[in-house]
């Protein structure tokens, strides 16, 4: 099992959890971060204060996945999240050395 | 469109320098002129409850404003969005005051022709008499006055909040530049003329014997020679405003993702606020539009309630019928449909007219937001087409229906006679699509045109980055919250 | 639930349009027969002062209501319910002013028995002289009117809002339904009765002389002859509320997880806004239930602002010492505690006697809402009865204590003799008693059997799922907030 | 700290029961002996349009105070910092006015020496005549009068608010009891003697005869004598806050960050609608010094429409120009600006004044919030200097500019012979800096005094941590928002 | 050192912290977060727009413990925060190479 | 490549952003989270009711970086985050066997 965790432009969430669930990855959990990068933020003015805001609003995406579909995975979502410009984001990718599914206390592959 | 918005600003400002200087100059000018030329009587006795009263509903009406529509507008629009919606009705609302006060007035509410008036009130000249008293405004009664100055505040605040209950229908995708610009004409062309065709009249004074009256009839605006009756603003503001607001969301075209994406309001209790204030306030525009606190006024005030609040029901048990449940952005929805209908005919009806028209008000609002939008597809953000045009006909329409006196309806008065009758419900009726028609027309046709310009000028609509990214960081430079 | 919500709807649309129907008619008919009966002159002259202050103090009790208290209630409830609460307010304050048209001004301010009023004026019928003026209500002055109209509308609103304040006790947990049922049923056997018992008189005219005054006497409701001092609706609005309230959240039960889940306030702010207008639009209760604007008006005005400046300050002070930190909720709920208290006792005493009673009522509910509440277990969510019912019972007797002219307080008026008297502390308290007893039994009794009859009928609770998920998505398909 | 606090607030508590028992017997006992006394007329015919339009103006000033300022100022500062700013408006408000009732009314508005009024209306005494009824306050026209309970309660909400506006400059670092004691110390020592030297005076009707006049002129307050013009508070309210704001921001020292930093408003909506409420609000602060309902009334008030409006536009596009956007905080910031500026004019102006002088502020205030307070470098949290002060001294220059009738203004009225003059724009300009500088060092040094005071008794600072951790949680227990 | 994260239904938060807290770990690290998965959502009904929210607001708790005790807080967690309805969550376990805690410096299992 | 997850203390996000720019990082993702551990929360009341809060705000920050720079960086977050009172947080490394800059489909280090 695999843990992949994708932080994506926030308006591509749905595209995303649809191209995953193509997939048959069924479900992800959703985090709103804020990510700094090399994308530029904007400028905010306020009165006599004027701030750079560079973080950017993003989305992280993790899902736990079969390591059968891994690379499926990262070559689907990465289709959809791409728009081309800088600030599209990144996938990681992390071992999983155990997974439960509370309600059932089923394991592994079985939990997801 | 940085370079183009400053450039504009600049020239704004510039001008409106200018005008002002000459505006000081000709307003001293002309008050010895004007002193002399006045008919109404040199100094009348105000009644101070009347005053009072008028005082109390301009600033009410400047409530439904700001913070009013401002709220409702601002919560239904996604967070990245707010900020931007309230700047446009907070922005507009102010400049128009501004240009009300050097233009505006003026050409709505003095003798013209039947379209336009003249421009003796420009600056707000010829206001005082010779010994600097407050000249006089017609009311509704014979003999009956409140102060101009106060007269054209009161109107001033109806010229404001109309144009911003368009801003609802292009909401989160129009540059700022273009609204202002756009309102700025929209109001020349569209508002004064039509407030002048359905308010400008003699005032009752001028009504003393069947010639006279008839000579009196000529000098009024269009429609009010066509009989139809409006009492606080239902063709001017919310027809006039609702079919602008449909010609624009055409021709901007729809929000990225519309239909697709979920564009659920970003904070409802911001609509709940919002629509409630518009309803505290809009006794002011309606019971203010009475003039005088005399006792008609109470019952202009309670039609206003009772329909508002069979609005309520008549939405909300609606939509938990025909949609499941009953929310509370339809309540408050609701609120505003009740309102808008009621606003033609509040001082026309009897109460329990008044229900029916805000209980159908309710239902027909709703239907006209959900079956007939998606059936015709357009994306009016905040459905100022189907509440204030929809609502406004429907209004209009029932006006000439309830006003008769079989159905509690108040008829009509004959000043002359000094009786009341009533024109026939097929007659008033008539009458009253009149004035929905050549509303929908002028300011559809207006507003056609001015779109279109603006769109030369500078361009409509905000690039998809900017909208994706939402206006408020983009063209305001601010976020709403930072909780 | 879902089904049986749709049904009740159905139901209630229907007969709704069917009450209509046969009111248009009814109305029309009573106007012509009820001209010749009124005693009152047929055109007075009214005073447009009074006329102004009326139309304003009537707006500031709708918006108590609506945003008010709507948001004084949404901001203290979890996220998940804001919605919910808002729209019970929302939507309950608009059925329950149709239904006044309907019937309730009718039964609570026409003749009848000590307890009922008659049905002279359902629909609002007979409020129009043959002319078509609007005919007059009295106020507390011999020879001054107020439009009948403008009465209706005015205790309208008081209508309205007492029923909503009894939401927030079994707010987050009841099905939106049976709040509405319930309401409708409370308003018609609770509100209407006791407003009638306490307020209805002949008015001042009638008092032309002792046999005249004993007549009168007789005609008026039954806690009015016992000579229960309420100016402004202690018992009819406060006690009345705050006892329904208690009887439901004891009914109803406690919310899940109260007592070991944080249940705070999502949002403060909200709850000072809705308490700053609660404060704002309490002058149209208190002062507008002088009923014109005379001189006296302004002293009503300064005990209300004084009571509840003082109660501010008696609240915040009190839990800084006794609670460690002065808090913000506790300052807005301060003001409303004052509020209350001051309402019954506003034309009775002085501005002195304000001090104390609103210094008095901030403690005293301080009290209630964290000793009491935790001594009793109960689960009265936004604490109607610890500040509505409580706040009233203190306002009542101190009202008793402070009209007492030797104390700054107003005495009694004796209309026959023209002179003010005062009945002596203990026999005033005693009178006060009865108000508080008589309300406090009343609608404790009839609140009981209504919800019994909700419950059995379409059931109080929400299911546990819903109130865990919230009620704003599963009752009304919504969220309050997309941030 | 947590200590002190508990034994101020304890004696505070008591001290208040001590007066207020102390109270009540005076004012029983002072109103036999003042009815005799009283000069006016014993029971003038009040005007009911007076009588209502004064009553909503003083409810409109509380609500400028909350919920208007309150969300104002809750909505600029960080979330953590929300609670405590909205708190120290309410309670401020609400202490202040308790103790404006005991001793602040008599100190400002009854005679005494230039700088100070005397002790005949502590508690509110003397206001009854013998018959109980409300003896009149006089107003600016001779035979006008309203009840003096009014006029006191309508002074009450401005000696609140002014206050309350302080609260913005040491916003999110001053603790909560030092606010409170400085503003009790501030209210008595700067706020009353500067009403009592700007606004007090014998009233209308003791300019009978030039000796009269001069007697009477002789009577009135040091800066009333200078012939200063103030219409609405321009110098008592907004200079006298704005330089107590500067004051304390420099002694309490800047927020821990500020300039490194983002501190950026955390809910601009509450802005908008806090600045919505603030100009709806300020016609009762401006229309309502008029005292009366008359003609001029509806003058007051259209000049602080249209000045609000221009400063709107004025701020809003020189910072489109000058600053690259547009923003929300802007327009409401210009808002506030032209209402500021127009307050001490808006009764000695013309409508087109107004426009240039509110266009003026929107630029001027942006331009000392921008670059006047990044030049001196002090942390001014909301920027009551930039706004208030320099606002104000800018509206009181041009109020000796536009009150010459040549530029539209009205003169100045003599009471003895019954016309209208103009004291010339120098000499007029030279009165107006006399009430500015007098202004300004009073209410300096006084405010200079009272932080170091309440510095060495309590501390007025919160500490590093709690200041980091922010003083809602802190200082009162509580958290904003729970979404 | 393990990173134990768990998704759980929000209002089981309070009684997962005692739980683990029983057992001797003494930090957590939580987040709000929504989640997708075999749960339905709800219907939200906006005037004329109809949209299925398929998100449900869920709670992530983080914890790091030494490996000692993982199989014991898994089980304690899951017990408490199991109701058997559908939408419970899931445990994922991933090793934890280092650990610090910033105050002092400490590593591995005494930073926790 | 290593995943670096900070637990911090809000108001030093700024300086830590800074402080592992320098090294030369050049993307983090932030997220607001709640901690709860040995610090103290604070205790709130709302009329009847007082609750003691136990979670504070903290800000959790994740970096993903090239296994050569680890230490350093961990180093110098830890400085800059440092205050020496109860609270400071924490830092975790887990181990990343894949990174994918979404834009270009770079992997690895070069990702980053
Ligand atoms: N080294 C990193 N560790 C963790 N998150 C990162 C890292 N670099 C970038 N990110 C995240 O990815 C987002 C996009 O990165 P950015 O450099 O702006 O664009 P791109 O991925 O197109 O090169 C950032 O906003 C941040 O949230
Ligand atoms: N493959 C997955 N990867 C990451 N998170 C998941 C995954 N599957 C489920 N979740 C999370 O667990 C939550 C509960 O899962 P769900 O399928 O609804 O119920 P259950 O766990 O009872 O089968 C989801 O809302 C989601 O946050
Ligand atoms: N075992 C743990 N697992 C995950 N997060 C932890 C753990 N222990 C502490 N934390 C996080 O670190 C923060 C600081 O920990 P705390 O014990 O309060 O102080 P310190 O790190 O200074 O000892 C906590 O608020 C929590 O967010």
């Amino acid at each position: 099992m695999k843990l992949i965790t994708a932080i994506i432009k926030p308006f591509k969430l749905d595209d995303v959890r649809q191209a995953v669930a193509d997939i048959g990855v069924q479900g992800i959990t959703v985090t709103e971060v804020q990510g700094f990068g090399r994308q530029r933020g904007h400028t905010e003015l306020y009165r006599g204060a004027e701030y750079r805001v560079d973080f950017l609003p993003k989305t992280k995406i993790e899902l736990a996945v079969d390591d059968s579909i891994v690379e499926q995975v990262i070559e689907a979502l990465s289709n959809v999240a791409r728009t081309g410009k800088v600030g599209d984001g990144k996938v990681f990718v992390i071992g999983l050395e155990q997974t439960v599914r509370i309600r059932t206390g089923e394991m592994g592959v079985e939990a997801v | 469109m940085q370079l183009h918005s400053t450039r504009l600003a600049l020239a704004l400002l510039g001008l409106a320098a200018l005008i002002l200087m000459i505006g000081m100059q000709s307003a001293a000018a002309q008050e010895a002129v004007e002193a002399a030329a006045s008919a109404a009587p040199a100094a009348p006795a105000y009644d101070k409850g009347d005053i009072s009263w008028m005082l109390v509903s301009t600033l009410l009406v400047l409530m439904m404003a700001v913070p009013g529509l401002a709220l409702f507008y601002g919560g239904m629009v996604r967070a990245k969005n707010v900020l931007s919606v309230s700047m446009q009705v907070f922005v507009t609302f102010s400049v128009l005051s501004v240009l009300w006060a050097i233009y505006g007035y003026s050409i709505a509410f003095t003798g013209g022709n039947e379209f336009f008036g003249g421009f003796s009130r420009t600056f707000l000249a010829g206001m005082l008499d010779a010994a600097g008293n407050l000249k006089p405004a017609a009311t509704f009664s014979k003999g009956v006055y409140i102060p101009e100055y106060l007269y054209a505040a009161f109107q001033m605040t109806f010229a404001g909040i109309t144009a911003c209950l368009i801003v609802g229908a292009f909401a989160e995708r129009m540059k700022f530049s273009a609204v202002l610009l756009f309102m700025v004409l929209w109001f020349t062309f569209s508002y004064l003329p039509i407030a002048h065709m359905v308010w400008f009249w003699a005032g009752p004074d001028a009504y003393t014997d069947a010639t006279a009256a008839e000579a009196a009839g000529k000098s009024a605006g269009f429609l009010f020679q066509k009989g139809a009756l409006d009492f606080a603003g239902g063709t001017v503001v919310h027809i006039n405003a609702g079919i602008a607001g449909l010609v624009g969301c055409l021709l901007v075209g729809k929000r990225k993702g519309y239909g697709t994406m979920a564009m659920a309001p970003h904070n409802v209790p911001f609509i709940m606020i919002g629509a409630a204030l518009l309803w505290v306030g809009w006794f002011g525009f309606n019971a203010g539009s009475n003039l005088e606190a005399n006792a008609f006024a109470a019952q202009v005030f309670i039609n206003t309630f009772l329909a508002t609040a069979a609005a309520v029901c008549g939405w909300t048990f609606a939509e938990w019928i025909f949609r499941r449940t009953p929310t509370m952005l339809g309540a408050a929805s609701g609120a505003v449909a009740g309102l808008v209908a009621i606003t033609p005919a509040c001082g026309w009806v009897g109460p329990m007219g008044s229900l029916v028209i805000g209980a159908l008000a309710g239902v027909v609002c709703l239907f006209a937001v959900t079956k007939l939008k998606s059936a015709l597809g357009y994306d009016d953000s905040l459905d100022v087409f189907g509440v204030h045009c929809v609502g406004g006909i429907l209004g209009a329409i029932l006006t000439g229906v309830f006003n008769n006196p079989a159905l509690g309806g108040t008829g009509i008065y004959d000043y002359v006679a000094g009786t009341w009758g009533f024109a026939g419900t097929f007659n008033q009726v008539i009458s009253q699509l009149w004035g929905v028609g050549v509303t929908l027309l002028w300011s559809g046709i207006v507003s056609f045109i001015c779109y279109k310009i603006v769109d030369l000028v500078i361009g409509l609509r905000a690039s998809e980055e900017h909208e994706t990214e939402g206006l408020d960081t983009v063209e305001h430079g601010e976020r709403g919250y930072s909780l």
